[in-house]
């Protein structure tokens, strides 16, 4: 059972989070086109390897994390608050 | 499993609803920082860090998400509650009503451990989760916060109101070889009701 | 008779006497014995025939590598086939039979397979059998079957329960040899959390063969338990080796007395920060005609009967060697009063084994159940027939890799014990003791002991107390790996799936060389015990065949599960009517005492409809739609899904939403909202209403209620960053009771305070505030039946309340309460989408809703959505059917076609009801170029149920087409 | 064809200790060029070869392996053949393949156990029977079996079931009955055979790591074994297919998923036909060597890693026990996953590319073992004429750019939630 390290409750199974897939795509800007969305939403560089990738900690914080886990290894390299969380810091 | 765990007393844990008045404070964007204050200001309670929740004279605070925490106190009119968190969050954050939306279910008893850990994955050694732990995970396969209460073990479980009977199924049923006693519940403002309603 | 209990010795309870039943036959043990002990106590040599041939076979081990002594237990729910005999505690009253047999175990008509030997080698059934093709399914199939499978199953429900933990430790050592004991004592003394796992009922393993230092063992075991945060686990076998250094083990609890409330199997998720693997080595069998006789036994078994059991495997016995190890079984079998004790040691030196009478240089050339054929190794004259009951066999000594292995480190290979052992970690684990190759109790209790320590150390605890460790033992003399000696007759690898080696020779004729193939094709390593005994021998043969050595053949890949797991264990309680959490409304009691028919929907239960007595089903689905259509009814909709959205952002968040402008809601209004998918499909509908400038609550479907927070959480939190605001799920915090029909403003008016109710005051899509009685309550005129209609949500603890209120105010107008059944009579009238309509695969347009998506502007799915084949007029378009001839019904999932016999399917049929309004049934359906079919005659078919239906395409909207009803 | 299998053979052969049999296909060392190389000796990759050299009367073919060959998914899948599909694309193309299998065994001279036990789909709720009544009304319209089984009929085919599970009532179930199984290895075997047989190359242990253009069109391919030319290459490497598309300079919209699969020890006869339900997605049927094989959902996130994990595990051996709780007391012997290609929409490709003489053969997701003959028929076709046949016409990469979706289930471009 993988453990998903979140920045805000710690590391944590792998069913308190839903999965999105690939990270490094990202939604364009709206008149970027077709093409651009088409790539946002179809397209895949699916590699075998190191992978940035989307899991929600709906379970935990409902935060989306960006992830770094190897899709060969399953080894977790670290795990990111999404950017809305970034300037929230407390004192 | 200790042997402690395997006697089985009459009743060894003890189940029950406490009723609470719950409000969801959760802070605008970039403003937590303005919202602890006012929320010190208003209650003397410094709002807790990740994996933490704090009791105070007025209000408890249960962390829940970044900027996010359930504000809890004793049960009152409708609306009271919320009301009395949105004034002091006024312009940081929203104070969202929960009071009917999640119940805080007490699981209380020396096996309680034991029995938190047949559906929930967290580590609940005293070593991992200590005094003012909580942690927001699943239990039971649903969604629910976990708050050490106190050292007996007692443990708070705070779970979508929809979800409460099938809770309390479940740690009855997880219980039951431990021997349990369950208190129906109370449920918040029925004490705080006018006595001659318009029904 | 051949077996029999010894006079004195043995971990077993002399002074009780237990009674069980084999096949039938009445029989005794001792508690402390297992069924396989006590079977050879009682001199039962034969006791189960095996896979393909059905030959007679014996108790060949000790334990969970046992291959042959497979049994069915228990009766009715607890019948339980394939059990080895070897790893069953004895209980009073057991009952087993033997299986894979027939007519009895004895006398078994399909040892006839065992004579077409030849003709049924390895992958027989891939050559024949094709001719004609219909006879394979209705005569060789079901021959293959019976004749295949081990015990049988039962239809019958298990009366017994299992239990799910989660477990979380510093260290988890698995084994409790000398290694695994020291391992956990150097942890827990450090001050880690250990648990120690134990596949056996004692703790020990190779101690409780070794009386010299059963001191040392218990002394072991008295300070783990004085440690408070070693748990140590009797019983539990680690099954499985997982991501992340998470491991899975059963925990046997109750077996043999269930009863008193403790489950029967603990299935244990155990998360360690460290790992020490001690689960010791495997003997290996050696091929040899004949090596699957009743009174075949590995010979470290021999030993475990009679050091744990006080048991004599046989009368006169002959070991057979090609390492040390075996010769303390000859020394134990002499020593235990043995007629005869007979060593045959493959290689040119033994050991010293002064009263042994040993067979240098020498093998075992055939075995027939009482003769062992005996030569001198490479050839020569001198061939000796030794009578013997019982043959002992050791080929050497495989490390327990397979946690290892599953962990993901790859074996390495040593030369020395010819054998895998466990290579560089890749998870947090070690091996020690005997599962990385040493030998010894002392160097195993060494080596445990610094691998205990280490663990701890990387875990954070550093430091631990010192304890005494066993001596070492003299240094035993190199094994002389020796795989299979050839001679007639057949030489078996995989004993309970009768692979010999010649099987493996013709695999590797026929190409099938690299391992995995041989495996697959032979079905070697593919049995019950999953290649323990006799995994490396078939590869060794293999390799042999291929001209290279075992190391560079290898072994198929390791995988869970060292030993098979109950699939009711892993269940748990979390099956049965359990198997997912039930969601209830806050008016699910009032349901339930007003004998409300609920149906699960998602995860909630629904109250479908509510039938009054003598009602049938369509009766009472039927009366309530009909009241809410001239009358007034309340529902309760509160599992809609609820969103507080808040903050100055909000609006222009929702914008990007919806398909539809939320921008322009005016405060104290509701709108209806529609969301796409990026990919252009429809996401979900429902309402959005804004209470004040910077505050909305929208509504979205029962069913998609969490992925729409989530799909909200995604944008916010990660591609509108800049956004200022906040939302959550109020959904529980709200009950929702729709209050429906003309007279649902008269009913309202009569407990609504605080608001004007009046169609000038609070007119279609209005939002206000009002209290009933003592109680807040948000009203939203708004309407799924497409009659004048409210709903009126409040917190949820008073949903009761509210819901009596409502009913008693509407008696005058004859209230009811009405269901999901009758809510869908209603907005299929309407030609409302839900369900089926939404399934994924429609577009706004599809729906008919193009007219209110946005042209301009960013929102999700915009762009997408004006791909070609998606903005295609074509499309199948939302459209209403009815049958041209009343008395005719539709059915969903028929599909619609131009003529009765038409295969060309123009849409289907997605939902149908019988029409309150038209008397009639009607329904919704997808249909291509539907404009063009309006008012035109089309076929609903449906060959599953032979019928057709002629029908009249309508609009979807059955009921009102102007939508004037929700105005008055 | 001196080297035929048949039972009189098997009797010879029985006579004279089995000396006789010769290799199933031949280990041949790599030639310098092939007219077409299929990359992949999975069953779509050995089907393809076979089929162009018995449909095409193309034999200088070579199918590289970087591996044996039919360890991918092919040889571990559940072995499940149906062509009961709702849309038509799908249906038509499965059930050419379930035609293919019927007279598979005769065509390849292997038993690959074609087993037309029947395939029953079982529907808990109203809305699922309604789905289900559209995809068999569109299956009957487009000529293919398909039957609604009532709660007796399904009581009778299994005794095992619960069928009044308060949450999960059984209301009946839809059944082809010409769906089964078939032996998953002995459908490799069967096809490398043929294909060996008609001259074609299987270069096992032959990882292709490059694709070699020669301006738009592909010219070979760099293997581990060396550079082999070919005049086409056709791909079908399943859950590998993104990292060939890479070679070749090209993006799919396909993501590599797990799906886990498991294996009970051997019982006598306990379930005849193939049963799947709609709660719990689980799904069970009986090996011909007793064990019951089954699986359920996809663990849900990428991977390549062919390992799953317990949550899974957990869920699925409930719902297992809930739809059939005699399973209580059995035993799961081992475990284990394959590496899926999942599309954005479900359903596969078999089509041309941007570079000439490059064709992909791909998106099988965790139903590709049906398709093989049809795959390899297809897939043969397409290169062999440089165009689609009908049948897979619709089995294009640029659907998806069109908007045309092939989606049975509707759950869009998530390929970790289909
Ligand atoms: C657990 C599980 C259950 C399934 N159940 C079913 C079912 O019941 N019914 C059903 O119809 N389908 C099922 N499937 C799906 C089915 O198994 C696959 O869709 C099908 O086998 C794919 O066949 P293939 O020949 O395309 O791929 P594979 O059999 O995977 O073959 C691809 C081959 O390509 C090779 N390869 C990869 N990269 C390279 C390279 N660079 N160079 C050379 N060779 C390479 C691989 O080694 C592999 O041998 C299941 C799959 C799994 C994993
Ligand atoms: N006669 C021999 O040559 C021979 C063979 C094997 C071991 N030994 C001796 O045994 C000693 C080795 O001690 P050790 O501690 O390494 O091994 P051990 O064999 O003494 O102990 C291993 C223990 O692990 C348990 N086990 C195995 N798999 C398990 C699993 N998956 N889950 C839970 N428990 C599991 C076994 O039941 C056993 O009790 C040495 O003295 C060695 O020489 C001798
Ligand atoms: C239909 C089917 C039946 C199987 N039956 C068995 C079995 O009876 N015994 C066994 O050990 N493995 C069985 N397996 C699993 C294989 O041993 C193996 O685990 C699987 O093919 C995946 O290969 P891998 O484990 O080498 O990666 C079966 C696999 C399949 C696909
Ligand atoms: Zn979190």
């Amino acid at each position: 059972m993988q453990l998903i390290p979140c920045p805000f409750c710690g590391a944590r199974p792998e069913d308190e989070f839903h999965y999105r897939g690939d990270a490094s795509v990202q939604r364009p800007l709206p008149d970027a086109g077709e093409q651009a969305f088409y790539d946002y939403v179809y397209t895949r560089s699916n590699p075998r390897g190191w992978h940035s990738e989307w899991w929600s900690h709906y379970a935990g914080c409902g935060q989306w994390l960006k992830v770094e886990r190897n899709t060969m290894t399953h080894e977790v390299r670290g795990a990111a608050g999404p950017p809305a969380t970034l300037p929230r810091t407390l004192a | 499993m200790s042997a402690s765990d395997r006697s089985r007393p009459e009743s060894a844990l003890a189940v029950f609803e406490r009723p609470r008045s719950l409000a969801l404070l959760i802070a605008r964007k970039d403003k937590a920082d303005r919202l602890a204050a006012a929320i010190r200001a208003s209650f003397g309670l410094d709002l807790p860090p990740p994996g933490r929740w704090v009791t105070g004279a007025q209000v408890d605070a249960t962390w829940i998400q970044p900027g996010g925490w359930l504000l809890e106190g004793e049960p009152s009119a409708p609306g009271a509650f919320r009301a009395l968190v949105a004034a002091a969050a006024e312009g940081l954050g929203a104070a969202v009503d929960q009071s009917s939306g999640r119940s805080v279910i007490r699981l209380a008893g020396a096996p309680a451990r034991a029995v938190l850990a047949t559906f929930c994955r967290l580590d609940l050694h005293p070593r991992a989760f200590g005094p003012g732990s909580a942690a927001m995970t699943r239990v039971a396969h649903v969604v629910c916060g976990v708050r050490l209460a106190d050292a007996t073990p007692s443990f708070d479980l705070i779970v979508a109101s929809t979800y409460a009977r099938w809770l309390i199924e479940e740690l009855l049923e997880a219980s039951a070889r431990h021997g349990v006693r369950f208190e129906p519940a109370l449920k918040p403002y029925r004490s705080a009701m006018p006595a001659s309603g318009p029904m | 008779m051949s077996g029999y209990r010894l006079p004195h010795g043995g971990f077993i309870d002399r002074s009780r006497r237990l009674a069980f039943r084999f096949d039938g036959k009445l029989l005794e043990g001792h508690p402390g014995d297992t069924l396989a002990s006590a079977l050879i106590a009682n001199g039962v040599k034969l006791v189960g025939r095996s896979f393909k041939y059905h030959r007679p076979r014996g108790i060949l081990t000790a334990g969970a590598e046992e291959p042959n002594a497979l049994v069915e237990l228990g009766e009715e729910g607890r019948a339980e086939p394939n059990s080895k005999a070897t790893e069953v505690e004895l209980f009073d009253g057991l009952v087993a039979r033997s299986q894979n047999r027939w007519p009895s175990l004895a006398f078994d008509l399909m040892a006839i397979n065992g004579l077409a030997g030849k003709m049924i080698s390895a992958g027989f059934y891939y050559k024949t059998f094709m001719w004609p093709a219909a006879f394979w399914e209705k005569l060789y199939e079901p021959l293959i079957r019976r004749a295949a499978g081990l015990g049988r199953a039962t239809y019958a429900t298990d009366p017994d329960t299992y239990e799910a933990v989660n477990d979380h430790c510093d260290v988890l050592v698995v084994g409790s040899g000398p290694a695994g004991l020291a391992a956990a004592r150097a942890a827990g003394g450090a001050g880690a959390r250990v648990i120690l796992c134990e596949r056996d009922s004692l703790l020990g393993g190779a101690l409780l063969l070794a009386p010299a230092v059963e001191g040392w063992r218990q002394e072991m075991i008295a300070a783990l338990e004085t440690m408070p945060d070693v748990t140590v686990l009797k019983r539990a076998n680690v099954f499985g080796y997982y991501d992340h250094n998470c491991l899975g083990a059963i925990e046997k609890l109750s077996d043999g007395a269930p009863g008193a409330g403790e489950p029967r199997q603990r299935y244990r998720v155990i998360r360690a920060k460290q790992v020490v693997l001690a689960p010791g080595a495997t003997e290996r069998l050696i091929a040899f005609p004949g090596n699957d006789r009743p009174g075949v036994m590995m010979a470290g078994a021999a030993l475990v009967y009679l050091r744990r059991f006080g048991v004599a495997a046989g009368r006169s016995a002959v070991v057979f060697t090609n390492n040390d190890s075996a010769y303390a079984t000859a020394r134990g079998l002499k020593d235990a009063g043995l007629e005869r004790v007979t060593v045959i040691d493959a290689r040119p030196t033994g050991p010293q084994a002064p009263g042994l009478a040993v067979r240098l240089a020498s093998e075992v050339a055939g075995f027939d159940g009482r003769r062992v054929e005996v030569r001198r190794r490479g050839g020569g004259a001198n061939a000796e027939t030794i009578e013997a009951d019982l043959l002992c066999v050791s080929g050497g000594w495989n490390p327990n890799v397979d946690l290892a292995s599953q962990s993901g480190a790859r074996t390495a290979w040593s030369a020395e014990l010819a054998s895998p052992i466990p290579g560089a970690p890749v998870q947090a684990e070690r091996s020690a003791g005997a599962a990385r190759g040493l030998s010894g109790i002392g160097a195993a209790a060494r080596d445990g002991l610094t691998a205990g320590r280490e663990a701890a150390r990387l875990a954070g605890f550093a430091g631990a107390a010192d304890f005494p460790l066993p001596e070492d033992e003299p240094p035993a003399l190199a094994v002389e790996p020796l795989w299979e000696v050839r001679g007639r007759g057949k030489s078996f690898v995989d004993l309970q799936h009768d692979v010999t080696a010649d099987d493996i020779r013709l695999a590797h004729r026929e190409g099938f060389s690299h391992i995995e193939h041989a495996k697959r094709y032979t079905t070697h390593n593919m049995a019950t015990d999953q290649g323990k005994i006799g995994g490396l021998v078939g590869a060794a043969i293999l390799a042999e065949a291929r001209g290279e050595t075992p190391d560079a053949v290898g072994l198929p890949t390791f995988r869970p599960y060292t030993a098979p797991v109950a699939f009711g264990a892993f269940a748990g309680r979390a099956t049965g009517d359990r198997f997912e959490p039930i969601r209830r409304t806050a008016l699910h009691d009032w349901h339930i005492r007003h004998e409300t028919v609920m149906q699960r929907a998602g995860a909630w239960m629904r109250p479908f409809y509510y039938p009054r007595a003598g009602e049938d089903a369509w009766t009472a689905i039927l009366r309530e739609a009909r009241m809410v259509r001239s009358g007034v009814g309340l529902c309760d909709v509160s599992t809609l899904g609820k969103i507080d959205v808040q903050g100055p952002d909000a609006a222009a968040f929702l914008d990007r939403l919806y398909a539809n402008a939320m921008t322009t809601l005016s405060v104290g209004r509701a709108r209806y909202g529609l969301m796409l998918r990026e990919d252009g499909i429809v996401f979900d509908d429902g309402t959005v209403s804004r209470l004040g400038l910077e505050h909305f609550v929208m509504t979205t479907t029962t069913g998609e209620a969490a992925a729409v927070l989530e799909h909200m959480d995604f944008h916010a939190q990660t591609v509108w960053p800049e956004l200022d605001l906040t939302f959550c799920s109020v959904t529980d915090e709200w009950a929702q009771i729709s209050v429906a029909g003309p007279r649902s403003r008269d009913t309202l008016m009569k407990i609504v305070a605080g608001l004007d109710l009046s169609n000038a005051a609070f007119p279609f899509m209005a939002v206000g505030e009002g209290m009933i009685g003592a109680i807040p309550a948000r009203i939203f005129r708004i309407s799924f039946s497409g009659e004048l209609a409210y709903e009126v949500a409040a917190p949820s603890c008073f949903a009761e309340q509210i819901w009596e209120a409502i009913l008693e105010a509407g008696r005058a107008f004859a209230i009811a309460p009405y269901g999901l059944e009758a809510m869908g009579v209603l907005r299929i009238e309407k030609g409302h989408p839900a369900g089926h309509e939404l399934g994924g695969f429609t577009t706004a347009a599809d729906l008919g809703l193009g007219r209110i998506v946005k042209k301009a502007g960013d929102f999700v799915g915009r762009i997408l959505a004006e791909r070609p084949a998606m903005a295609d007029p074509r499309r199948p378009r939302l459209s209403g059917i009815r049958p041209a001839d009343k008395a005719h019904r539709l059915r969903g999932g028929a599909h619609l076609v131009t003529e009765p016999t038409s295969s060309e399917s123009l849409g289907h049929v997605t939902s149908v009801t019988r029409s309150v309004e038209l008397e009639q049934w009607i329904g919704l359906a997808l249909i291509e170029e539907a404009e063009s079919w309006r008012g035109k005659r089309l076929w609903a078919v449906s060959p599953l149920h032979d019928e057709r239906v002629e029908v009249i395409v309508t609009s979807p909207r059955f009921v009102d087409p102007e939508n004037a009803r929700v105005r008055v | 064809m001196n080297d035929h299998y048949s039972g009189w053979r098997l009797f010879a052969e029985g006579l004279r200790g089995n000396s006789g049999w010769k290799p199933a296909w031949r280990k041949p060392e790599p030639k310098p060029r092939y007219d077409v190389v299929i990359v992949g000796g999975g069953g779509h990759g050995l089907a393809t070869a076979h089929y162009l050299a018995s449909q095409h009367g193309i034999a200088n073919v070579a199918v590289v392996e970087k591996g044996p060959i039919g360890l991918g998914n092919g040889g571990r899948n559940t072995t499940i053949v149906r062509s009961n599909y709702m849309l038509p694309s799908n249906t038509r193309f499965y059930e050419k393949s379930l035609q293919l299998w019927e007279g598979l065994e005769q065509d390849l001279n292997y038993n690959v156990m074609m087993s037309q036990r029947g395939v029953l789909n079982i529907f808990h709720n109203d809305g699922e029977r309604d789905l289900a009544i559209r995809r068999g009304n569109s299956m009957r319209l487009q000529g293919v079996d398909a039957v609604l089984v009532d709660r007796d009929g399904v009581r009778s085919m299994l005794p095992m079931a619960a069928m009044d599970n308060p949450m999960f009532p059984i209301l009946g179930a839809l059944l082809q009955p010409r769906g089964g199984t078939a032996r998953h290895d002995a459908v490799i075997w069967g096809f490398a055979r043929a294909a060996d047989r008609r001259g074609v190359d299987i270069l096992e242990h032959c990882e292709v790591t490059g694709v070699r253009r020669d301006g738009g069109r592909v010219v070979g391919v760099e293997t581990t074994r060396g550079f082999i030319g070919a005049g086409k290459v056709g791909v079908a490497v399943a859950g590998n297919t993104s990292r060939l598309a890479a070679m070749a300079g090209l993006t799919l919209p396909v993501e590599t998923h797990l799906l886990q699969a498991f294996v009970s020890e051997a019982i006598k006869p306990y379930i005849d036909c193939v049963a799947t339900f709609g709660a719990g997605h689980f799904y069970i049927s009986q090996s011909d060597k007793g064990g019951l094989v089954f699986g359920g959902n996809l663990d849900g996130y990428n991977s390549y890693s062919q390992r799953g994990n317990l949550p899974l595990v957990e869920h699925l051996m409930g719902a297992a026990v809930a739809m059939m709780p005699s399973l209580s007391r059995l035993r799961v012997l081992r475990q284990w996953a394959g590496v899926m290609d999942m599309t954005m929409d479900g359903s596969p490709f078999i089509c041309k590319t941007p570079v000439s003489g490059l064709y992909f053969n791909g998106g099988w997701c965790y139903g590709g073992f049906k398709a093989t003959p049809a795959s390899g028929w297809c897939f043969a076709h397409t290169i062999a004429m440089d165009e689609p046949h009908p049948l897979n016409a619709d089995l294009t990469i640029d659907r998806f750019r069109e908007g045309r979706l092939i989606d049975e289930r509707g759950a869009g471009p998530s390929p970790w939630a289909q």
